[in-house]
Parts: C-alpha cells; structure tokens; sequence
C-alpha cells in the first residue's frame, strides 16, 4: 500500500485528488457516476453573499484542447448554500472546501465569518479573480495590494484552513504566492483560467455573451505546470496544482514540478469519473516506480535541478 | 434514473441523406429507462478539435431488443466524426439526462411539431404518446425536398403533415403556415426545431392559448449541471438546459 | 478583386500575412513549397550581435494543440546574416523584416543601426521578450521602464519601420502596448510565446533542457486574440496579431477583434504552405462575406461592441 | 532534390509483429529520387494527442511501381495511430527529407548495423550499396525474439547477422559482442538504432579506426530547417538533424 495522504497545516486529507471550483457542481451532480467519499477533497462552486444570476448565454465556447467559459458566478449566495446545500454535503466523508468570491473585500469578510460557523467545511479557497469593484474592477488577484488586503482581511476573520487561489493573468506568480503566505495562508491553488477569448467567424460576433472569459483545459497545462514549478519552489506552504489534468500522467506531472496535491476541473465535464481514474492511476504510477508515499514524488524535479 | 456513463456498440449507422445519419447503439448491459425528450452525452474519439462532449436527443429506444438510436445531423467536427463510425465500433455515452416532455391529461388533442434535426426526439414522444392512449398528428417543416428526412416510422404514430419552405413537397412555407392548425384544434403542441421554428410555434400557442412545450438546443460544457453553461433565460432566472430543460414550457422562456 | 493591402506608415504590404520569426527560418527554406514573394512579408529568424549556439537539446515538446519550444535564439550573429543570408532575401518582391535581440540594451542599438545599412529590409521587429542581463534577467518585456528604454534607444538610431514584439507573459499587454506607441514605435506585434514547461512523467525529468519554453500553436490562440483584441482598442498605430493561427478562419478572428495583419508561426512546421493557404482563405472569406476591402473586417468587433 | 508536400494513398498496411508494421504508398504523380537515410515528415490525422508530424526513415523505393515504404514501430499515440491505416485511407508527407549516407569509395568492406526500428533505413541503403557494386554485411540486434523484425529481404543484401539481448536467436548480447566483428575486417560501419547501441558502435569503430556514420533520432518541429529545434552538439556547434542529418559521422559528435 502506497501512502498518499497530505496535510495543510493539520487538516488532514487522505489522498491528494481534489475537484476544482466550478467544475464538479456541490459534488452531489457526480453522486451517479462516482463515490465522491474516496476523494481527497471537494471545492464546491464559487460562492457570494448575495445570489447571483450569472452572464447572460452564451457562455462557453470549444478552443483547440480547452473551453472558454463566463458562467459569472452564478449561484444561489450563502443564505440558500446553509440552508439548502450544506446538509447534503455535510454528509461527505471526506474535506469540503468552499470557494469564496466578491466585489468588496467585506463581502468577502462577511462570507468567511459565514463559513467559519459551518462545522464540517474544511477550508475556504479565497478566490481572488474576481473584479475589485473598488479598485475600479481589476481583479484582486492581479494586483498586489488588493491581493493582499483580501487575504490579510479573511485570515483575520477565519480560524479554519485558509487555501488563496491564484489568478494565472499576472507578470510574476510568485509575488502573489508570496503574499498569500506573508499574509498566513495556509495553502495556495493554482492556477485560476487564463483570460481568452474567441470570435465566431460566421457570425463575426464574440463566441461568449461578455466576449472575453477563462480558459482552462489541456491547452493551459504548460503554464499552469510552469506556474506550479515556479510558485513551489519559493513557497514552504503545501501549494495545490490544476490547470489541463485530464489523466494521472497529467497530475504526476504536476507532483514531480512540487505540488502537494491536484485539483481536477474540466477532465470532470468529459469524464465524470476522471477524479477516481486520476486517483487510482497515480496509485499504479507509484507502484510501478516503486515508490511508497507520495511524497517521495512531490518537487523532485526541483531536488534534481 | 440514475445516470451512467457506458460504452455502448455501434450495430448500425443509417445514412438518411447528404447531412442525416442514424446511429443504433446496443449495450452489454440493460439500457435503463429513458423518457421521451431526454438525451445523451456523446463522447466524440479521434476528432482534434472536438474536445468536449456532444448532447444529443434520444430519438428510439427497443427495450426488447435493448437498443437505443439516435437521430443525427453533420453540423461539425464533431457530428462528421460520428458520421464514419460503423458497426463494431464504440460510442462512450453519458445518459440518461435531463427532463422530458409531460404527459397529456387524458383525451387531449396532440400535435408534434419539428423541423430539421429537431424531429429527432419526437419520434420516442410519439410512440410513448401512443402507448398511452394518444393520437399526436405530427407536422414537420423542412427546407426543401433534399433535406426532407424519412419519415416513415412517424406514419405509424399519427397523421404526418408536412411543409418545404420551397413548397417543393407539401405545403409551402414554415410549419406555422400549414393549414391543419387552422382546421384542427389542438390542446397541446411540443414542438423541437431550429430556435427561429420554435419560436414562431411558441407565438401561435400564446396567441391561441395552447400548452406548448419546446425543446432547446445549448452549448453544453458537462450535461449533468454542474457547469452552469448552459443557462437558459426564464421568468425563474437562469435555468440550465441540461438539467431544468431541455424540455421548457415556452410561457416560461423569456424569449 | 478584394483589396488585401495595408500599410505600416508609408510602408506598403500587398497583403496582411505575414510569417512569424523564428517559425520561418529565412524564408529560403521554403523556397520549394511556395513563392515566398507572395506574402505580405517575412519575419525572418531572431537574430543577436554575436553568434549564439542556442540551448542544448531537447529544445522541444509537444503538448495539447500546441508545442514548447526552448531554441534560445540559436544564429550565427550580424555579420554572418549580413554577408550570407541578406543577398538571398533581398531577392523576395515582399518585405523582409529582421527580428532583433540582445541582452543589453547596447545590442540593440548596434543592431538597430546595422541592419538600418541594409536597403532591402523593410522594418524591425524588436523582440522584447529576451532577458535583459542588466537589469537582472527579467525580460525586457515584461518590465515598463526597460521595455520604455530599450523601444526609445532603438527609436532613436533606426529610421525604418519599428515594430515592438509584445510579451503575454505580464499582467496589462496594454500597458506595454501604449510604451511602444509612446515611445514611436510604428506598430506593435503580438503575442510572443507563453511561458510554459512539461515533465516528461517516464523518466521523472523536465521534457525541456531548459525546463520551461515558449509555448505556441493553437492552444494560445484565444490568449492571444483577447490580447490583441485588448491592445488594438487602445493604440491607434496597427496591430499585428498571432498566435496559433492554422487557417483562414483562425486569421479573421484576429481581423475582427482589430489586428491589421496577421502573423503564421507553429502552422508553417505542419504545413509549410500554411501561409499561402491562409491568404487564399481569407481571400475566399471576404470574396463570400460581400466585403471589398479587409479594412473593413478590421476591429468590426469592437464597432459591434 | 526538391522537397515536396503530397497527400500519398496507402497501398498495403503489412503487420510484422506487435510493435512493428510497414506502410507501402504509393502516389499519383511519380515520387521523386531519394537517397538512402532521408526521410519523410507524416501528418498524423484523427490523434488528437498529435498536434506535429512525424519523422520517418525511408524503408524502401521501387521507382518501378512508384512506391515507398515506410517501417514504423508503434512508440506512442502518433505512430499507434499509423498502424491503423489501411489500404485506401491518404497519408500526407513531406519529402524527401535531410542528408543521406555517403557512398563508399570502391572495393570497401562495408557493414550495416542497425537495431529495434533503426533498422528500417538500412534496408534501402543495403540495396543502395548493393546496386553500386558493393556487398555489406547486415547485422541486427534485437531484445528477444519476439522484438526480432522478418529479415529476409536483407539477407537478398548480403550476409545477416543476429543477435539477442538474452540470446533465444544468434548470438546472446549487444551488436558489438558479435563475433564477426572480430572475424571481418571492415571499412565502414553504417549505423541506425537506439541511442546507446549508436554508442557503443560509435565507440568501437572510432577504437578500431573504421569510418562510421549513424542515423540520428531527435523530436523534430518542422524537419526542414526552420525551427532549430532538432540541434545535435557537434565539433563544428550546433547543427540540425533535419537538414545537416539525421546521418553523421560519428567523429563529428560530440556523444
Ligand atoms: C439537448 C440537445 C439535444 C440535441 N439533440 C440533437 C439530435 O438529436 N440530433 C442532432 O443532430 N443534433 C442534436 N443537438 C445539436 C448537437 O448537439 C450539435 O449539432 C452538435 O453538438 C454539433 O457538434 P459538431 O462538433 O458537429 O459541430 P461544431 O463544429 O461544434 O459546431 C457546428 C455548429 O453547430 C453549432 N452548435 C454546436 N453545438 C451546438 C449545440 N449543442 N446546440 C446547438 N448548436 C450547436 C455551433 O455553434 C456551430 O455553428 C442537440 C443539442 C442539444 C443541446
Ligand atoms: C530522422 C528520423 C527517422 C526516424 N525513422 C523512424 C522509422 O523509420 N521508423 C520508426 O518507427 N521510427 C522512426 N523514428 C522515430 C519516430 O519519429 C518516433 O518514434 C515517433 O515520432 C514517435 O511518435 P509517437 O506519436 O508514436 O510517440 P509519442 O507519443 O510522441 O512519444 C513516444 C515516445 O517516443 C519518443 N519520441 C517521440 N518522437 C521521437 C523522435 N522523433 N525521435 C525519437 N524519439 C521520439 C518520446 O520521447 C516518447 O518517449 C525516426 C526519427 C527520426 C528523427
Ligand atoms: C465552467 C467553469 C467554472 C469555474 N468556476 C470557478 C469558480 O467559481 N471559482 C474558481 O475559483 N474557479 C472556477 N473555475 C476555474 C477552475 O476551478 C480551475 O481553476 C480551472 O478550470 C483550471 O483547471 P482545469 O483546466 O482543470 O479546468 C471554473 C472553471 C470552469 C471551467
Ligand atoms: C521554434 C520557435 C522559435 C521562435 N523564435 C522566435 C524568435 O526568434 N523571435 C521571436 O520574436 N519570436 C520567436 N518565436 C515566437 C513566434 O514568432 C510567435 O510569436 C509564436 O510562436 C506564436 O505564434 P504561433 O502560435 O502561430 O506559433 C518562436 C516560436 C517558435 C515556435
Ligand atoms: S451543460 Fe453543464 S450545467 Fe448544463
Ligand atoms: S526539425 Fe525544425 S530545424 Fe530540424
């Protein structure tokens, strides 16, 4: 048996399979196809205060190996999450991660005091792509000072784990990793969706209702790695890597480049059950290469190079 | 029904016409229940740049025989690809999904409306409507006698009428103009076609007070309503096709 | 007869596609596939003061849609072109451009003025995504003041045409966009490669000898048309866009969300005739659509939107 | 010879074993004069792993019957997919690609020695030498076995000879434990195959001062020069494999 369980801080998970916001709905949405209890972890879908309506259609196009997406947010705001959502999920027996998001930074003061009351969620993921309404509407994950005071706000009001996903939109990664640590993260995620974009020949109009939205898919693994690689090396807190992981090879990539663990996103849309096969095959990857815990994978290519 | 994802057998791929082709598909395992106006999600294999699934309405099933087929249009990668499969080959499936089209109250006079690809779910809804006691008329719109697809099968539902928009078969003009709906009268229509069909049908069915049901074409990132992006527009907000549809009732589209 | 022509200042190009550099070699190697002379122009391979021996291998991966390169700018320096190569381009009826690198900012300037002796190349595209050795290795593009400095210096000794090569790997293209413009470049080109890496997960190394690279290819492409879709909105000299563009439809993308001519790079590899093929394409697109003139394709999304 | 793009028709899909099969193709217009060692550049259709093409040796010509043959291991996706074609389906190429091996001068002792699917040049150098006057031996390496690829149409070139890894056919261990290199005194050694076999030839004809030439193998962007991605350290720096290779003199490489 091959030891692959992880810890942040001291919150523990039994393997290091988690599902990416906004990909695998509150987990219940995959209840048919797969047992979501023998995941590492789950990170439901992005949530905010208030409810939230979402852009208006289209909101996804098909780009060679990746998807552009503009759900914007849509959801039903914290009220109906408690009360609706949080039963079902509390019933999981693995981390449920909640992945927070806002305009103001006291949106997403209020939402973390919110979630902090919620027993059996494990983690908040603080999602700072969002626009900085304030800041006149650059995300906060793509300046520094905003990045910061949003994450030094939530640690001040948060005693749970507290995981900043990183926006891939930036000149240098490492900054904002750097940031989030200084500022008590226990965790970071990367990488968020590269903003794209693309454009209906037939109809010469933007393929998405708000012309520009995330990309994420196979096509942005290599930055996504690269960024992982990058920000895993500066950082001494577990660092979480997604972006394009479709298969075990995929995530063994990304624990060779210094992950501790992976979230799957879109691999989720094509193959509901992409989570359990990613897990079940860096398990044979393992045993093949004759290692006995996870570990042992995690960052060797920065120990070789 | 759960939902399952499978690998199911090609047993045979019908050439309609130039753009039409239908698949059969056969498990190893029973197929489970499935409901008129639901689909399938379609794994498309050896397509670059199909990357992502492909939803597609069931448009047969043969418990007996344990088959399923579906009625398909080349619109793309995607679809052509799907075009060259032959039996023996493997089509990867994610189904049963979304809602399905209601269930008449007893004695109601039906029509079937379609149009294109769009007649592809209504021949499973027509034939559970007749297995529960209904006698749909079905009227179908095509561009022109090239296009017009084989409608055989949907003789034996009910009255078939039919419109070109040529008037190379049938009458002349949209589905709209056919002048059944002015002799007959009609409780109920569900209507499935290009969106420009749907919603001329819808308009009739308002301005003639007529239960009417659609059902909606959307790009669909996942088909089991965990992505959100397939939002459709509705007097209840932002629905997904995928999982509140694709079945709608039209008075509740904000079209 | 659609009118393909466009102009950089008084600079006539007959059509808008061009060949991106580094993707094209010097255009002679392709003599045997198509007339080289009927494209828009050539972007010939970046070129440095000294000869460069480049990365050691491997200095290329494959990835989704897409391809990692790590040459690091292999040539045989200025003297070298000059003598050998420059009499064989100034043979094409099209216009050669020269792509120039350096790691200071005196490289620059040295080249700037040579390849300003030479008569028959139309304009420079300064690639300002080398690393600027002085100013501790951080690109010169991705960095305001020595992206500022460098474009100003090169303005300053080169009469001809000056294009500015933008780097995707910052936080705000714009940014860097409205310097090149400031500072009197007469277009600006984009995007460069991302930064990208891939671990190869059989022999648990980097599958670049330099661990990360340029990624390329269609998987950047919805990256690199917001970007350029972003800078031409903003600047009022032309645009020049690329990235993964593979065939006609690719190319009018980039027309419509504003780019003045198009640059092909990875195709070229899988298609040596790509260019060409994109050029008839694009021809066939506007003979089809009723336009008469591409300028009126140019940015329609952004008249739209 | 000018090089070309040319969309060629299958003509045989011929399986040796589990890993290797040979492609014959053939095209309309008359294929152009090619050298032994070039090779061509595949586009790989319907892999959607597969974005670049593919380096091949040139297995064999018959200028006669206007064909070309190609011999492909399966190594992966691209090459997996390959084996799939069949009789009838296109293959587009570029060709002919890179430099060749060099002729010898008269009346030489010439060797060919070549590996797994670096023996797939050999074939067409052997016949190359044999057209010229010459008579090479042919000695092949193989893991087992079951990895040994049919040889007979290179015993028609000269003497073959065997060997094994773990010695169940010919002589147990690597090429360069053969005896006859030790019975035969050669001039030349021609030299196509894995990495280290390269090696170890490379090492004993430069011991034995014997003139050597090898294929080399490298990941490739465009196999025309333009992308320098192929670069092989060499004494005189960097140079490519597509056009100043695949075939070297080993004193050139700095191994
Ligand atoms: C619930 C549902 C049921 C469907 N049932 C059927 C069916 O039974 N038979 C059938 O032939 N088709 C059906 N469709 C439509 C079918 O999904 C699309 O034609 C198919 O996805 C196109 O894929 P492609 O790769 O061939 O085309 P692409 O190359 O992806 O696109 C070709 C063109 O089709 C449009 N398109 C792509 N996907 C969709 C989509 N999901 N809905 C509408 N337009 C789209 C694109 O915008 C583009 O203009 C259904 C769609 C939905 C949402
Ligand atoms: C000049 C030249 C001539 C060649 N001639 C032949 C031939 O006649 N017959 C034959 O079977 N093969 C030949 N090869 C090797 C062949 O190109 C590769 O096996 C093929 O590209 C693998 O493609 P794939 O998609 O199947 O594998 P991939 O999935 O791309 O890779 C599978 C494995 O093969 C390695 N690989 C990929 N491409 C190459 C490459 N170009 N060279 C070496 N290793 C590679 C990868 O690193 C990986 O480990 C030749 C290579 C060169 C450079
Ligand atoms: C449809 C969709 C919705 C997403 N919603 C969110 C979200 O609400 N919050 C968030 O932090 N990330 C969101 N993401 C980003 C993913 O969590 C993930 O960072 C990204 O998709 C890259 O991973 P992938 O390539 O494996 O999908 C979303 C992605 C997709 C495709
Ligand atoms: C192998 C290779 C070498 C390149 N060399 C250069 C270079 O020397 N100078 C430069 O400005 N860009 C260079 N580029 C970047 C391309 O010019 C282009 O900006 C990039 O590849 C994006 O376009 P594409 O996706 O169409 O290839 C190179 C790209 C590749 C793939
Ligand atoms: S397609 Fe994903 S929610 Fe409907
Ligand atoms: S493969 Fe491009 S230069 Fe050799």
């Amino acid at each position: 048996m091959v030891k692959l369980d992880f810890k942040i801080g001291d919150l523990h998970f039994k393997n290091p399979v988690l599902t990416a916001s906004g990909t695998f709905g509150y987990g219940l949405e995959f209840d048919d196809f797969l047992d979501v209890s023998r995941l590492g972890g789950i990170v439901v879908k992005g949530i905010t205060l208030e409810p939230r309506e979402g852009n208006p259609s289209p909101r996804m196009a098909e780009t060679p190996s990746g998807m552009l997406n503009a759900v914007g947010l849509q959801n039903k705001g914290i009220d109906y999450f408690e009360k609706n959502i949080y039963p079902d999920l509390a019933l999981y027996k693995t981390n449920v991660i909640v992945n927070i998001n806002g305009s103001y930074i006291d949106d997403y003061i209020t939402l973390a005091g919110r979630i902090g009351k919620l027993k059996k969620i494990s983690a908040i993921e603080l999602n700072i792509s969002c626009p900085n309404v304030r800041m006149g509407g650059m995300a906060f994950g793509t300046n520094e000072k905003s990045a910061r005071e949003v994450t030094r706000a939530v640690r001040a009001v948060y005693q749970g784990k507290l995981i900043v996903k990183l926006s891939p939109n930036v000149t240098n990664i490492v900054d904002f990793a750097r940031i989030a640590e200084e500022e008590g993260a226990d965790s970071v995620s990367l990488i968020n969706t590269l903003l794209g974009m693309s454009v209906d020949v037939k109809t010469m109009k933007p393929a998405l209702s708000t012309i520009t939205g995330g990309l994420s898919g196979p096509a942005i693994k290599p930055v996504a790695l690269r960024m992982v690689w990058q920000v895993a090396r500066a950082l001494t807190i577990p660092v979480i890597g997604m972006g394009g992981i479709m298969n075990a090879d995929d995530a063994i990539e990304f624990f060779l480049a210094g992950a501790s663990a992976v979230q799957v996103g879109t691999a989720s849309f094509i193959d509901p059950q992409a989570s359990v096969k990613i897990l079940e095959g860096i398990e044979s990857y393992l045993v093949e290469k004759g290692f006995s815990d996870i570990r042992e994978l995690i960052g060797l290519l920065n120990k070789v190079h | 029904m759960a939902k399952r994802i499978e690998s199911l057998n090609i047993t045979e791929n019908k050439r309609l016409n130039k753009d039409f082709f239908i698949l059969e598909l056969s498990g190893k395992s029973k197929i489970p229940d499935m409901k008129p106006g639901q689909f399938v999600q379609v794994k498309i294999e050896g397509s670059p740049g199909t990357f992502l699934r492909r939803p597609i309405s069931v448009h047969d099933v043969n418990y007996g025989q344990n088959t399923l087929k579906l009625l398909i249009q080349i619109a793309g990668k995607g679809t052509e690809t799907l075009s060259r499969l032959q039996p023996g080959d493997i089509l990867n499936i994610i189904y049963p999904l979304g809602n399905s089209f209601s269930l008449p109250p007893e004695g109601q006079n039906v029509l079937l409306a379609g149009g294109g690809c769009g007649i592809a779910p209504l021949l499973f809804l027509g034939k559970y409507l007749r297995s529960n006691g209904f006698q749909p008329d079905i009227l179908l719109g095509f561009r022109n006698t090239e296009r017009i697809i084989e409608f055989n099968d949907y003789k034996e539902i009910g009255k078939v009428f039919l419109t070109t928009e040529d008037g190379s078969q049938g009458e002349k003009g949209f589905v709209t103009q056919h002048p059944v709906l002015a002799t007959s009268k009609y409780d109920r229509i569900y209507c499935c076609g290009p969106d420009p069909m749907m919603k001329a049908v819808a308009e009739y069915s308002s301005k003639n007070n007529i239960f009417c049901e659609v059902s909606l074409e959307n790009l669909m990132g996942c088909g089991i309503g965990a992505c959100l992006c397939c939002a459709v527009d509705t007097v209840r907000g932002n629905l997904c096709t995928c999982v509140d549809g694709p079945v709608f009732n039209t008075k509740d589209l904000k079209w």
